[in-house]
């Protein structure tokens, strides 16, 4: 098993977290883990992502420039990977703040109004979790109480009473995705 | 409502929601939208017609986008702060 | 075992820096290695007693370095290329002072400011010298976070053996990215001082005095050749390299630090296609393992260097074999990294059909 | 999909009034010439850009597009060549004021400015800075105090206040260990070279007049070949000081300014009575 | 003919540089190069209206430079070894931004404060890069006081010519000794100033801006290949060498700047004694005379490198030569300059009975 | 040959007084131990030598030999290890505060010196200078100010005075290029890590006690851990002013005191009255 | 003649003839010799015997290589400015 | 014709500009000469020397050890250099101040009692110039109306009132050292 994807979006929308998590998921899983942020001066106002890399053997580069999964939290980094999917990959993205679709045909594209479903669970922040459940619904390449502990891992303690919440969330996203599934 | 003697462009496309302006603002005309623009910022709306032209908002903008347009009785000479401007004013949405 | 951590490489060798007891951290900031001081900051102070200190600039940074390695203390300082440059004065005085210390360059793409996004573009300045007259680093190349770790310890411990600083010659990458790392224990700060150390003088010895002022040119030329002959003994016993697949290897792939990860990754495309391709990775890439590589020159039908930068270690590559093959060169610059698709394409265009 | 309204269409219905006075003949104030039209790098609400846009002004006001070098540090600034319609050089971090020095004096009757960060200014090239306001360069130089290292990510900086959070102050900033904020502009306001030294803010209109006085002043005394003219501007970081930037606008106001009072600290003497 | 000067090699090229129309000179003080500076200050300013300024440091001097050169003028700075390791960053930035200037490091024994005699300890930091990222500069290295003299404007030709910062890498003894000099004629100063210049932006021309900031790695890498471009056909261009007494040599002596007139001598001796050998001089070291090198060692049975270091441009020698014919080397170090007779008896040692 | 008595000869018959009073009991002044007894490599009369007398006096008498660590400069007192019986670092031209500044914190129980001369810390090292002094390091720094680079041969330093000539200003130092002379001393007492401050010569007896004093004073503070104290010593360099030792002294007097001015710039509030 | 009170001893050879002891002797006791000494400085000698042993010419001397020496009626402790010293007092002449 | 020699003394004796003379002088006929100071801090109040060589052919190294001449013009420069004269080269020193004199016997040594000399003429500074007379007598390599030309080279204009001084000095030193010949 090998998975590369990248996550973008806005600085703040959570995604470095969804990779460290995917990330840390993957050690509880013995496999082979590297995850790469995009640094630097650039991230200010603008996109952030991180490249995350999940494999039962060793990782090469933790920089690629094509991806198995793109996971796109807004517009611009949508306008960004699109083209970045490896033909027969998966991208997934938050819908409900998209002007402009994707439009490829050789790919699984799967549109998750996430910011929405944020909304109605009255935590505009589990948006990244709901994302995060639709991948793992389209990708199980990770079991649910592997990615709870990752979560555990990456979310400081003092927020750990939002797990339930998290978890909740997750779901909500499996389920969505499940329903693009259906609908395709 | 008072006679408008004031009002400003803002080049929204270009905003980046600070609210600078609005704090600036002796009218409390501005506010930032709900919406936002395609670089994902709330940008700042009008939502009072009561500007008086008085260029605060203009001045603390760090972003450089606002115009503001002022209507007197007696047309004054233009203030020192502020430059000769003979180009047009439409209000261009960058892609 | 002991628990496997997910880890920045920057905060896991500033994690490693105070497991291994290091006693002082000296530095400045600078993408894409902020983190270390910035970790160090936490509570490395409250942890092990050691000192961390935010200077002023690059140049103040290793000049503390320089008093404070005087006095036998583990420490270090950590830059990125443009403040890597800034310094060399100060390198070439501890070089020939003879101070050990751990010098970390988290290496951008360059020349000037650059971008920050990784490079290996500074290996001349790190194996040749930057700074002036005839001295070397030892210098380290990790190709993963665990390295950053290891070679930390391993750093000091070098640095001390040989009373010469130690250089950590790693990337943005490295240096950015995550990856499970297990880290060692806790070892003691420094508790005895060395017998050269200025740490005040008792009357029962001689003073010491840290110099490398040496206006007659007898005593220069004495300090040069005792300088020359512990080069020589580093590179007798310090060579460090990882060969991989390259017992039949017809062609050997030939890189350090991360590129290494990514030229395996491409001879295992290689190999499915039926071409016999090793790597071969320095990770002391001052001591070089010039004779290693000349060995494999004798079996190999090519070597293919690939590196981050315009053609930098491939000279000693070139050096290593003398001649006995073709060296060919893949570079990528920018903070572009090279993928195995482009290096198992290099490496046919150069050696397939004709030599293999 | 009916939330998606496009965003042109927004833009006019908001911006016209009952009576559209939006003509050319009653504008009163708009983006200077030398201000170039894009978007700035800058997070949002960042004092960075009002101060480009002041020079700018400036520049234009004066007439100098043609006759003017600006140097930009290394730091948040660093694409400020990207922002102003004018000959720049960006110099290596803390280096500006020798770069501008180079320029100056092989083209003495240019007007030459740098434009510096507190990090680049302050810590990295105070050897520099100190010098070329004791050679009395006849240039003007810009400081931009925002009390942090703002492009890489918010480190403490040499102004950075006491008991001030940043990353390599996570407990604050320390006097013990690392010293009190460095006042360089009381410094080197001592220096003969330096003949005019103001700090300004832009944090409010009343501000940003003063400010822009302050640099018309700057390229002023370079004209007269009066020697060095330092403007600090005391300015804010939303990003790195973890504020909305009108929140960071007040904290500014009851924190920096306290430490970092507004107003000359020298001024010629004839002018002293202005 | 000219009348003949006898000159100090230091103040033979501060006055080279005033004919040149040098328009700037920027630098800080150190031995053994101090008298540029100080020479310059006595009426540079008056002749030509040439600036002349008395920097606060070396880096100060890099920057003024850096900011001078690009206005487009004639400018040029001046230092000895451990003030050039502190110009490092800065070189890089001028290298990257492509910036003509001249540059001068009059070489002293390092490394770290060393000695303040000739040495040809800083090879390496000139011609591979002593700053970060991957740059070239042009590298001139005189043997004469002339040359001093010549290299400033074929300095400023080839930095003009190729936007580029030029070196001129010589040594404590040029820079002090005197020698006969012919001076050329005065050069006007800097008078058309070329597009690229920040010299203030009229209303007809896109505003001009020096920068060495590519963020991208795409742009990055475009910089990169630019640069690697120009420096490609420098190499074809620029290369400078002498050849003295090569055709009939069974032995050739290779040695840059001031060991080269040693070795002419250790030469003779040899062919007093019945032993042809003869000499190769590189005058660019960077670009280097490979393949000139490379044609010498099918006629040659040997090469013997002779330096004022531990072995540095041997390593370029070995690279020309790739594996031909051995390549030997003698080095001094520390000040010590090595004399005709120990050249002699070291090629005698590798090379006679053997291989002659 | 008549003329050419041995030396050796002449030596005693010079130093028998009438009734020899060269006792150990009469014994009041002599080299101090931590001075090594061998011959300075200094030109006639030149300051550097008292400088280093003095330090090595106020080690002794507070008995701290085996725990100080002291930081020589590039410059003529280079060659400072040779002279002084303790553990000595030779630190970068510049860079002497900062190299103290990483003996000192990574040994904060040691006392720390450095010694430097007006090109070292005032010019190249003014960046280290302004820094170490910021932070309070709890250190000594001696400033040798000779108005001149000694080392190099004659060049301008920074506190070259107006007019005054040198191998780099042969028509004397013109203020309109090179700035002003800079008072250093003074710039840095207005630091708040500066604890004290002052300025002292050793051109007489006089002089000579007050600078060991102030020498005394700093060590003492660093004892008290009270932060950072600078003594600056205004010193002759016959050498390159080109006069004769004691028409240096004179001239000094005459030249270099009415610009540096002896006396304390800054002391602890409680001293200020002793 | 006043009665001697005090006497020093010079290290004449490492003296390098400065003569800022010679300035500094309240009571002229001291001069140049026309003579030098192997490092070929003229050296400073004693010309009249009314040293009071102030430890004026000591303080000033660059090179430290004055010891002086007084006699006074009630021995008094060692001022501040002095050292312990036991060592043996003989000048010797570096080779 | 190729002469290597080095000149030694105190700063101040006019050691350097011996030097420069004799290479000034070798310039008007058309030889090879070179010239290279000691230099640097050693130099203040130590000795101070300089290696003149002039040649009829190009010169390699200006930097030397062994000598055909060495003019050494007080106690630590004899000491220093005696040994670096070539056997059967010369060894010319200033004989007044000297305590221990050469021992060398392979090799023509000269003492010339300059500064005697030179208080006669009232003028220690000619001290050199006795020297450079001495010397020309024992080794005539360059003509007497070249060395005054050379003289007007290096000493600057004011002083050109002291060159017939300059030239009986030379005269003096020629004639002592063609005495010191004779007594051998
Ligand atoms: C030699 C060198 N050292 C360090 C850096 C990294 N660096 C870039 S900007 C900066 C500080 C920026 O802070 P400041 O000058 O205050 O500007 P701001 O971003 O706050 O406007 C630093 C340390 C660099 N680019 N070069
Ligand atoms: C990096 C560097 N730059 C320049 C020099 C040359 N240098 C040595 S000492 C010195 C100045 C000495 O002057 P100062 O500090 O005033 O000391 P002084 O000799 O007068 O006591 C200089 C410029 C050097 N050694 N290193
Ligand atoms: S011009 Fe004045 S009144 Fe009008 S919106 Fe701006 S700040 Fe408000
Ligand atoms: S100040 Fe400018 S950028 Fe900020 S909200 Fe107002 S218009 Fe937008
Ligand atoms: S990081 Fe701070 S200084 Fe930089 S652009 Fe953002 S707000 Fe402005
Ligand atoms: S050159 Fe000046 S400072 Fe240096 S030792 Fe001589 S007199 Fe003293
Ligand atoms: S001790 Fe006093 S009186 Fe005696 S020689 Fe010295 S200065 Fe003169
Ligand atoms: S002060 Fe010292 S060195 Fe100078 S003349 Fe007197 S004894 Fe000699
Ligand atoms: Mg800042
Ligand atoms: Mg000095």
């Amino acid at each position: 098993m090998q998975e590369e994807m990248i996550i973008a979006g806005f600085g703040g929308q959570g995604v470095l977290s969804m990779g460290q998590i995917l990330c840390y998921s993957g050690v509880m899983e013995e496999k082979e883990v590297s995850w790469m942020p995009s640094y630097g001066p650039e991230m200010r106002g603008g996109t952030a992502n991180c490249i995350a890399i999940i494999s039962d053997t060793k990782i090469s580069s933790p920089i690629l420039t094509r991806f198995d999964t793109v996971i796109a939290l807004n517009q611009p980094s949508l306008d960004k990977f699109e083209n970045a999917v490896k033909p027969g990959g998966l991208l997934l993205y938050e819908a409900s703040t998209i002007l402009k679709p994707p439009t490829r045909t050789d790919i699984d594209i799967v549109p998750i109004e996430a910011a929405n479903e944020a909304a109605k669970l009255k935590n505009s922040k589990v948006m990244n979790m709901i994302i995060l459940g639709a991948f793992l619904n389209k990708k199980p390449i990770i079991k649910m109480e592997n990615i709870i502990k990752g979560i555990q891992k990456v979310l400081p303690e003092r927020y750990h009473h939002l797990i339930p919440l998290n978890k909740e969330a997750l779901e909500k996203g499996m389920e969505l995705a499940q329903k693009v599934g259906e609908e395709v | 409502m008072a006679k408008v003697k004031g009002d400003i462009l803002i080049d929204i496309e270009k905003c980046k929601g600070c609210e600078l302006c609005a704090v600036a603002c002796p009218q409390d005309s501005l506010e930032l939208s709900r919406k936002i623009n395609s670089k994902g910022y709330h940008y700042i709306v009008k939502i009072e017609d009561n500007c008086t032209g008085c260029t605060n908002c203009a001045l603390v903008c760090p972003d450089g986008i606002i115009k503001v347009y002022r209507k007197t009785e007696k047309k004054k000479e233009r203030v020192a702060t502020i430059s000769n401007v003979t180009g047009d004013i439409t209000v261009t949405v960058s892609s | 075992m002991k628990e496997l951590k997910l880890m920045k490489g920057n905060e896991a060798l500033a994690e490693a820096a105070i497991l291994a007891g290091c006693d002082g951290y000296f530095g400045y900031p600078i993408t894409p290695q902020s983190e270390i001081l910035e970790y160090l900051t936490i509570d490395a102070q409250k942890r092990t007693g050691m000192v961390v200190l935010q200077a002023e600039s690059e140049i103040a940074s290793i000049n503390m370095i320089y008093g404070a390695a005087g006095t036998g203390k583990k420490v270090m300082t950590s830059s990125s290329s443009p403040g890597m440059s800034l310094m060399q004065e100060g390198i070439s005085y501890i070089a020939c002072a003879e101070l050990p210390c751990l010098l970390v360059n988290v290496v951008r793409g360059g020349p000037g400011l650059g971008t920050i996004q990784p490079s290996q573009g500074d290996y001349f300045q790190a194996v040749k010298g930057g700074g002036h007259g005839d001295y070397k680093l030892i210098v380290l190349a990790p190709s993963t976070v665990q390295e950053m770790v290891d070679h930390v310890k391993l750093g000091f411990d070098l640095a001390f053996k040989w009373r010469n600083p130690v250089l950590i010659l790693t990337d943005g990458a490295l240096g950015q990215m995550m990856e499970k790392v297990q880290l060692p224990d806790q070892l003691p700060r420094s508790t005895e001082d060395p017998d050269w150390a200025t740490v005040g003088k008792p009357k029962t010895r001689e003073r010491n005095f840290i110099t490398s002022l040496h206006i007659e040119p007898d005593q220069m030329q004495e300090v040069n050749l005792h300088l020359q002959k512990k080069y020589r003994a580093i590179e007798k016993e310090e060579i460090r390299f990882e060969k991989f697949d390259c017992e039949d290897a017809e062609i050997i792939l030939v890189a350090f630090g991360l590129v290494a990860r990514i030229c395996h990754k491409a001879a295992q495309l290689a190999r499915e296609k039926g071409i016999k391709v090793g790597v071969f990775r320095p990770i002391t890439v001052y001591p070089y393992p010039y004779d290693e590589l000349n060995k494999l020159a004798d079996q190999a039908k090519g070597f293919l260097t690939v590196e981050m930068n315009a053609g930098q270690m491939v000279e000693d590559v070139r050096l290593a074999v003398n001649g006995k093959i073709p060296v060919e060169f893949l570079g990528r610059m920018g903070g572009i990294v090279p993928t195995p698709e482009e290096i198992l394409l290099k490496l046919e265009e150069k050696f397939v059909g004709e030599t293999v | 999909m009916n939330e998606k309204t496009m965003i042109e269409e927004q833009h006019f219905s908001e911006i016209i009034s009952e009576e559209n006075i939006c003509t050319n003949d009653n504008l009163v104030f708009e983006r200077t010439e030398t201000l170039i039209d894009t978007t700035m790098h800058y997070c949002p609400g960042c004092g960075h850009g009002v101060a480009h846009r002041l020079i700018a002004e400036v520049i234009d006001e004066l007439g100098i597009q043609n006759k003017t070098i600006g140097v930009a540090p290394v730091g948040c600034s660093v694409f400020m060549y990207n922002y102003m319609n004018i000959d720049m050089t960006e110099a290596p971090h803390g280096r500006a004021s020798a770069a501008a020095t180079g320029i100056k004096r092989v083209m003495p009757d240019k007007y030459v400015f740098s434009y510096q960060g507190d990090g680049d200014l302050a810590a990295i090239g105070t050897g520099e800075t100190i010098h070329t306001c004791n050679r009395g360069e006849n240039i003007l130089i810009v400081f931009i105090n925002n009390g942090i290292y703002g492009m890489t990510g918010g480190q403490m900086a040499p102004t950075t206040l006491p008991g001030m959070k940043s990353t390599t102050t996570p407990h604050g900033r320390d006097v013990e260990i690392m010293g009190n904020p460095l006042k360089i502009t009381e410094l080197i306001a001592q220096l003969p070279g330096v003949y005019y030294c103001t700090r300004t803010a832009v944090n409010n209109p009343v501000n940003v007049r003063k400010a822009k006085k302050a640099i018309m002043n700057g390229f002023k005394y370079q004209e007269l070949k009066k020697g060095l003219s330092f403007v600090e501007i005391v300015t804010n970081c939303p990003s790195n000081w973890k504020m909305n930037p009108v929140d960071s606008n007040v904290w500014m106001e009851e924190n920096m300014l306290p430490f970092y009072p507004l107003g000359d600290i020298k001024v010629p003497k004839a002018e002293k009575g202005e």
